[in-house]
């Protein structure tokens, strides 16, 4: 234990000032602590912000160098940082609502939708590869998920009608006990962590990268 | 008056215990006494073996710790792929493998880089500028995003470790056609059995919370996963002494936990 | 032959598959048959039993992200609400996207056609932000918290917001939502302090955990996805895309199934080949 | 519909046709559409978080609420990372979110994934019904077993290798039914995308598709 507080404490004496602000007032009857903790959830939104903006200063400049530089495949940088700023301002100036209207909901709105709908398709070939029977517990993974689907499908039940009622037992007992007991040990495993890091063990995640990495 | 808020008694009297155990078992490492975990999580030795092997095809590893906030819902789970990638960071440091870590949320940036820098300075490679890419907020846009990284670099490890949500798929798709190695990890019960599906080592539940521990391999850290151990035993005796007694008709432990 | 291929098809060919099972039946609906869950019916029956005159709040809390699954269902929701006569209050505490996808099931679904007026039996009040804070401060005064809907008026113009005071005016809340907590929110901070009936419907993804809302009769009913939505237009006799939609569902679940099934004839094939070869896998 | 609605409904269909053709293969009209979504959101992401600070952040402090200059401060601190003798300080507001972060996530899993489940596992066996005395029984065991399956202190052997085997075989049941229910959703995705590609005037855009396909297909078996 150190006896001084240094530099590298402080962003551990936050998280436990922070964490201990949030948990308190859940379960003790503290007037004061509870208006807090509502008040820095609110000012964490305009920390949010400069977040976003963050962001984008650090999408425009990775692309503004690799242009610069004349880095492999540049001219796609172009219209990355064209459609950037059309956005920007788009959204940005007051009397732009159509054209802000058409360029986010018809356009883009619909090309987000199609990468969301790759998901769809790429969760075929994923359960392609995945569900391969090798063993008992893969037999029960890859059975469990064939009723489920069968029953799910509209057709599923025109072709066997006790579908519906496996699916529903499975869902309501195995499913329910598995993913239960899953919730416990990972709601267990965020109590450990927070500790870890409110007593300055864990902090990586803090930047500070000084801990013992095992040797191969 | 009530100290305690009504309806949360329980909740309070669990969380003092599960934590008292934590707090009292990482005091007695602290004076010094050891703590093994005997299980061991293949996904962590796969690790740095991948790590070797993507060095030795001269190809770059992708890390991404998945997207929500630092402070939300699943905050946690992002921290703990930060977490790890600090220590990925650090094999590949070590290894001289090039590392490219994908953000999802605009506040990760800076601290990645951090982590980044902090991991090849540590292993005295202090030269190597970090590698973090953003690709604008929104799952659709990381998704995109993080499969033209992967295909392009043609990176030869791909590991989602954290708290990826529904850009999950995608990412481990644009992996998998480039030819990569997938190690996954998560603890979003919705995406749980995706990254199992598609992932050739994966750290589900609460290995993804011990894995940090795991790889510190600070006496201190795993005292935490032996206390939970503890605490499950404890949680498995609550719930069969509430069973037994439930069914001689006597709900006491049910009437307990809803206080 | 070669069973043992049977594990390394070509991933395009599966993606063929997939694409021609969404689209041949939006194409030429099929029609196969559908059958109603009791779970759909009890939100059926929510609805219907909604006294005339009463206020329904409806809550989009999902984005573009998840429109195609829940958009079909709002305007299901939409085009039963207006045949009775309710007053619907629409408002989201999801994200700045909701107020427009609202806007746009408003168009397709066509208030004049209905004979109902904006301001009197329909208003989009917006998003707010806050997420619970501002879910127990709509339930506790309405009137304190909105000033204007979404389009600047100011509420004490319309006269639909006359009815709407507190929570306790709500005769039906249904939730349409693309995360776990906005259905809990709602049952938290409505139902319990005002007894407010909840009901809706959510993504696939986090529909599973929801069921214990609904057997324990907390939610009354919940759809599932786009199964739901489709069933609930059979259930009020008003077809449209959801209906259509689930031709191309069945068949999709048979592409996931025949690849599966598929993908396993081919390990079934390299176990045969391990032993007649006397090899290990 | 006019010329304009015309336009806009080819340029989107043209994108969402670039975006979906990864899936043919990598191709320059996928970089081309993921460009435009990573820019676009990035953009308009920006766009968001300038309002964020205006409303949520400079808004307060004008009305009074002067300690929202703390928040400012916090939010500039995340741009040290761009001077390297400053990039500590990013440490902090980091800190602050993260700090946050453990905070809701602790209170949160400790009332609805342990006490609520808890309450709900604790159940009676010995009901009138059979049935529901079988079935609460498998989702005690259920419980109990995959609990115990996340055990790390101890090797797996003896009696613990029973319960933790079961315990594994009842996760993978829940992940399997999982599975299948995430592609319900997923699907519904693809439908109304095609629904719209589908219709006037986008079916168009799909034909162009193809033969671009077509040819990229028999140009690569000449080259074989």
């Amino acid at each position: 234990m150190t006896t001084f507080i240094g530099k590298r404490e402080i962003p551990v004496i936050i998280v436990v000032i922070l964490s201990l602000v949030m948990i308190i007032p859940f379960f003790i009857v503290v007037p004061a602590l509870n208006v807090a903790s509502t008040e820095i959830q609110r000012m964490l939104v305009p920390i949010a912000g400069f977040a976003l903006i963050l962001g984008g200063l650090n999408v425009t400049l990775r692309n503004a160098m690799k242009i610069s530089k004349r880095n492999k495949g540049w001219p796609f940088s172009i219209v990355l940082l064209a459609t950037f700023i059309f956005f920007l301002v788009v959204t940005l100036t007051p009397g732009l609502e159509m054209l802000y209207t058409t360029a986010y909901v018809t356009v883009l709105g619909k090309v987000n939708e199609a990468i969301m709908a790759l998901i769809a398709v790429f969760m075929a070939t994923m359960a392609y590869r995945g569900f391969k029977i090798k063993s008992f517990e893969t037999c029960l993974f890859t059975l469990s998920c064939l009723i489920v689907m069968i029953a799910n499908a509209p057709i599923g039940e025109a072709v066997w009608a006790g579908a519906p009622d496996v699916r529903n037992w499975i869902m309501d007992y195995p499913n329910m006990a598995g993913m239960r007991a899953l919730n416990i040990g990972i709601a267990l495993g965020i109590i450990a962590y927070g500790i870890r890091t409110m007593l300055g063990r864990e902090r990586i995640a803090l930047g500070d990268v000084e801990v013992k990495v095992k040797k191969e | 008056m009530n100290l305690v808020i009504s309806g949360r008694v329980a909740d309070f009297v669990l969380f003092l215990i599960f934590c008292g155990t934590i707090l009292a078992l990482t005091l007695q490492a602290g004076r010094g006494k050891r703590f093994e975990l005997k299980k061991r999580l293949p996904a962590l030795d796969a690790i740095s073996e991948a790590i070797g092997r993507a060095v030795e095809m001269g190809r770059p590893v992708h890390y991404t710790p998945g997207g929500n906030p630092l402070h939300g819902v699943r905050g946690t789970h992002i921290q703990m792929g930060l977490v790890i990638c600090g220590h990925v960071a650090r094999i590949c440091a070590r290894l001289g493998a090039k590392l490219m870590v994908s953000v999802a949320t605009a506040e990760q940036i800076p601290i990645a880089e951090e982590i980044y820098r902090g991991a090849f300075v540590a292993e005295s490679r202090p030269e190597v500028q970090p590698d973090v890419r953003f690709y604008g907020a929104g799952d659709p846009s990381f998704g995109a995003g993080c499969l033209g990284t992967i295909f392009r670099e043609r990176a030869a490890v791909n590991m989602i470790i954290g708290g990826s949500g529904s850009d999950f798929p995608i990412v481990a798709e644009g992996a998998f056609r480039a030819g990569a190695f997938q190690i996954g990890g998560n603890a979003n019960v919705f995406m749980i059995p995706l990254v199992v599906a598609a992932c050739d080592y994966t750290l589900i539940g609460e290995e993804l919370f011990a894995a940090g521990a795991m790889l510190s391999e600070d006496a201190t850290q795993l005292a935490g996963i032996v206390a939970n151990d503890i605490s499950k035993v404890f949680i498995v005796a609550v719930i069969l002494l509430g069973v037994v007694l439930m069914t001689a008709g006597a709900p006491i432990v049910l009437q307990l936990l809803k206080l | 032959m070669n069973l043992e291929s049977l594990q390394r098809i070509d991933s395009r060919w599966i993606f063929l598959a997939f694409l021609l099972a969404v689209a041949i039946p939006i194409v030429n609906p099929i029609g196969l048959p559908l059958k109603i869950s009791d779970n759909t019916k009890k939100v059926y029956e929510a609805v219907e039993r909604i006294p005339d005159g009463g206020v329904v709040v409806l809550t989009p809390d999902f984005n573009y992200d998840n429109k195609g699954e829940l958009q079909p269902m709002m305007e299901a929701f939409l085009r039963h609400l207006f045949l009775k006569n309710v007053k619907v209050v629409s408002v989201s505490y999801y994200g700045a996207a909701s107020p427009l996808l609202m806007e746009e099931a408003m168009k397709s679904v066509g208030l004049e056609a209905y004979g109902k007026k904006y301001g009197v039996d329909f208003v989009n009040l917006g998003y707010l932000a806050g997420d619970e804070t501002a879910v127990a401060a709509f339930g506790a005064n309405v009137h304190a918290l909105v000033k204007v809907d979404y389009y600047g008026t100011s509420i004490s113009q319309l006269p639909i917001m006359e009815r709407l005071r507190t929570a306790k005016d709500i005769d039906l809340e249904i939730s349409l939502s693309a995360g776990m907590n906005y259905p809990e929110l709602y049952l938290r901070q409505w139902q319990t302090t005002y007894g407010t009936k909840v009901t809706g419907g959510s993504v696939g993804l986090i529909y599973a955990p929801l069921i214990p809302y609904i057997s324990s009769g907390q939610l009354l009913g919940y759809l599932p996805s786009m199964r739901g939505t489709a069933e609930y237009e059979l259930l009020s006799r008003r077809p449209a895309s959801a209906i259509v939609g689930m031709d191309s569902q069945s068949l999709v679940h048979l592409v996931f199934i025949v690849a599966i099934v598929i993908c396993n004839i081919g390990v079934l094939g390299s176990y045969l080949k391990s032993r007649r070869g006397g090899a290990k896998i | 519909m006019t010329i304009y609605d015309v336009l806009v409904s080819l340029i989107a269909s043209g994108l969402v046709l670039m975006a979906l053709s990864f899936l043919y293969r990598e191709n320059s009209w996928f970089t081309f559409a993921e460009q435009i979504v990573v820019g676009g959101l990035a953009g308009y992401g920006t766009a968001i978080g300038i309002r964020q600070v205006y409303y949520q952040g400079l808004t307060p402090i004008a009305q009074g609420m002067s300690w929202y200059i703390l928040a400012i401060i916090l939010g500039v601190l995340l741009f040290m990372g761009f001077f390297k003798r400053l990039a500590w300080w990013v440490r902090v507001p980091t800190a602050v979110l993260i700090g946050t972060g453990i905070g809701l996530n602790m209170r949160a899993g400790i009332e609805t994934q342990i006490t609520a489940q808890l309450i709900d596992t604790v159940r009676s066996i010995s009901t009138p019904s059979l049935a529901t005395n079988v079935n609460n029984l498998i989702v005690i065991i259920g419980v109990c077993c995959v609990i115990m399956f996340f055990f790390f202190s101890t090797e797996t052997k003896g009696a613990l290798m029973p319960v933790s085997r079961v315990g594994r075989y009842f996760l993978m049941v829940a992940l399997g039914s999982s599975f299948a229910y995430a592609v319900m959703g997923r699907t519904s995705l693809v439908i109304a995308r095609f629904q719209d590609l589908l219709s006037y005037p986008n079916y168009y855009t799909i034909l162009i598709a193809a033969l671009l396909i077509l040819y990229d297909v028999l140009r690569h078996r000449k080259a074989l």
